[in-house]
């Protein structure tokens, strides 16, 4: 049985909005205490809740609930949020593979469009792409290339398992856009009847 | 009238008006209300209530109100007018056909009485329980639950390897392939129609002028410049054209045939 | 001591800013446990803190730490008071909570007078009385219903527990006026049957 004491200086303690010092529980309790008896009470209180899910602690002479450090991942829980890739990263990130290390400036000059930085930092975010030092140039420009984890997500064993240059064309990786949608589309043949005509 | 019902409020008048008192009818949440009032001034049970003295309660209390030249909300006096009505059917024989008859009437105020008076009770019950901020409190500041989206990037080994070859293609020296598209040019309508136009002597329809295997996008072009070629040689004077109206056949033939 | 499934849903319940019910617990702990499971456990954690300064309680189903209800003198005084509820909002709000759903048709026919636009506003906005979709009858009238903001804020644990609901149903005062009459009107019937007999 806990004591209405007790009982009174837990529940302020927990409904304040701010941490207490003994003065202050003793000045709400009408004074009748001394702050040494209100400290008193307030060790029972937090020896009490030891060990469970809820803590008293103190910080600075003031005494307030929380919930235990070790605890705190329940609190903040993470959740995968899956997005896709864009177009632009999926092409720098290809640069920075079949390249590597290269510096922004040389990704901007194979792309022959500016890239931005965010691009860059989402590869680094996805942990596909690390900073690998510097380039011993004028500037001294950062370069980059792939990581572990980039070799991991796509299934290859090294760098060296990328097709080269000759297997993309064969794939037909390296046809021009539209010409490939009009052969998907079916309509070479009309433009053959044309130049017979 | 003997009793004001004890949450009458009497409130003193304006100072220029000093010899009229103010009755609020503002006490009251409409007449039913007021009839409940009333009738819990009768210290009975709802059930064993008397409807007619309930009735002849509410006549006299808004009576006495008009006397005293307070304004009374139109529906307070619509259910005194209907309460009179209930009233004289109350008093005088009954009528074995009439219907509803004025006794069901009188307990259907009955009912809704009660149901009106259960639910003030509730409501004071309910007002009444340890409410939350003013009997038990809450943390004030918890630390709350917090879900994090970590951003998790997904791209297919396809999606890398074509983006590339895309790198690559922009890279390369640029070769445009334009893929021709059938279509006759006014020079080859021009051409074809001087020499058709020599060969037919009548009038005819331009479309008489195409070759017959010409069709789907080929032939709507050869439509187009055939039309070009016909309005260029009119100008030259070649041909005459004619038309009997807007979006009707064009025909022509040579000029001067 | 206290295992470390208990400590959790513990250190959950208290920090959570709103009430939890047994389903939330689970899921935060990675859906391991049955929302049965974590039900009982919350008993065990709410039967601990019993008679102390800080309950563990139950209100539509979910569950959260608060004051016990006789510490309120000595923690009220910094309070703000609850919103004050107007007769008319407080009737409104006891019709909706005894008969929901319910209509506002139905709410005034109770009341015998129009609610005002304000006074159902007020309810909705302390976020103690939601629409519930719309009755099929002619017109597809709104109906509203009470919400477990408004089970917390009246510390009720369901809405079994709203104060003489049952003898008010035995009574058959929450029956409509009609069907009421209806039984009154068959009662009498057959008092006249008998008399005839």
């Amino acid at each position: 049985m806990i004591d209405d004491l007790e009982r009174a200086i837990e529940a302020m303690l927990f409904a304040s909005d701010t941490p207490l010092d003994a003065r202050q529980v003793a000045g709400r309790l009408g004074d009748e205490m001394t702050p040494g008896e209100v400290r008193a009470i307030i060790q029972t209180i937090a020896a009490r809740h030891a060990g469970s899910g809820i803590e008293l602690v103190e910080r600075g002479g003031h005494w307030h609930f929380q919930t235990p450090a070790d605890l705190a991942h329940l609190l903040r829980r993470e959740r995968d949020d899956p997005r896709k890739l864009s177009r632009a990263a999926a092409e720098v990130l290809a640069i920075v593979a079949y390249h590597e290390p290269v510096s922004r400036a040389e990704i901007e000059a194979i792309r022959g469009v500016q890239t931005s930085k965010g691009t860059l930092d989402v590869l680094m975010e996805a942990e596909w792409v690390a900073p690998a030092g510097r380039r011993e140039v004028p500037g001294r420009p950062l370069i980059y290339k792939t990581t572990d984890a980039f070799l991991q997500h796509f299934g290859l064993t090294s760098r060296k398992d990328l097709p080269g240059i000759e297997d993309l064309r064969a794939a037909g990786l390296l046809d021009p856009v539209d010409l490939a949608f009009e052969e998907a589309m079916g309509e070479l043949d009309l433009v053959k009847d044309g130049e017979e005509a | 009238m003997e009793e004001l019902p004890l949450d009458f409020e009497i409130v003193p008048a304006a100072p220029e008006r000093d010899d009229a008192l103010q009755l609020s009818f503002e006490s009251w949440e409409g007449p039913l209300d007021l009839l409940l009032t009333l009738a819990r001034s009768q210290k009975v049970d709802l059930k064993q209530i008397s409807i007619l003295g309930l009735v002849e309660q509410y006549l006299t209390f808004i009576a006495e109100a008009r006397e005293l030249k307070l304004e009374v909300a139109a529906d307070y006096l619509v259910m005194a007018a209907w309460l009179a009505y209930l009233k004289s059917a109350l008093l005088l024989p009954k009528d074995p056909l009439e219907d509803p008859s004025p006794d069901e009437l009188a307990l259907r105020l009955q009912l809704r009485l009660q149901r009106l008076a259960a639910m003030r009770e509730a409501a004071a019950r309910l007002l009444a329980r340890d409410r939350v901020g003013r009997d038990v409190f809450l943390r004030a500041k918890p630390e709350g639950l917090r879900d994090i989206k970590v951003r998790r990037w997904d791209a297919s080994l396809y999606d890398l390897l074509s983006a590339y070859g895309q790198v690559k293609l922009r890279s390369e020296p640029v070769v445009h392939m334009v893929s021709r598209r059938p279509v006759i040019t006014l020079d080859a309508a021009l051409h074809h129609l001087q020499r058709m136009i020599g060969v037919k002597l009548d009038w005819a329809e331009l479309s008489d002028f195409l070759p017959p295997d010409y069709d789907g996008p080929l032939r709507r072009s050869a439509i187009a410049s055939s039309f070009v070629a016909a309005l260029e040689l009119a100008r030259q004077g070649r041909v005459d054209l004619k038309q009997e109206g807007a979006f009707e056949p064009l025909y022509l033939k040579a000029s001067g045939a």
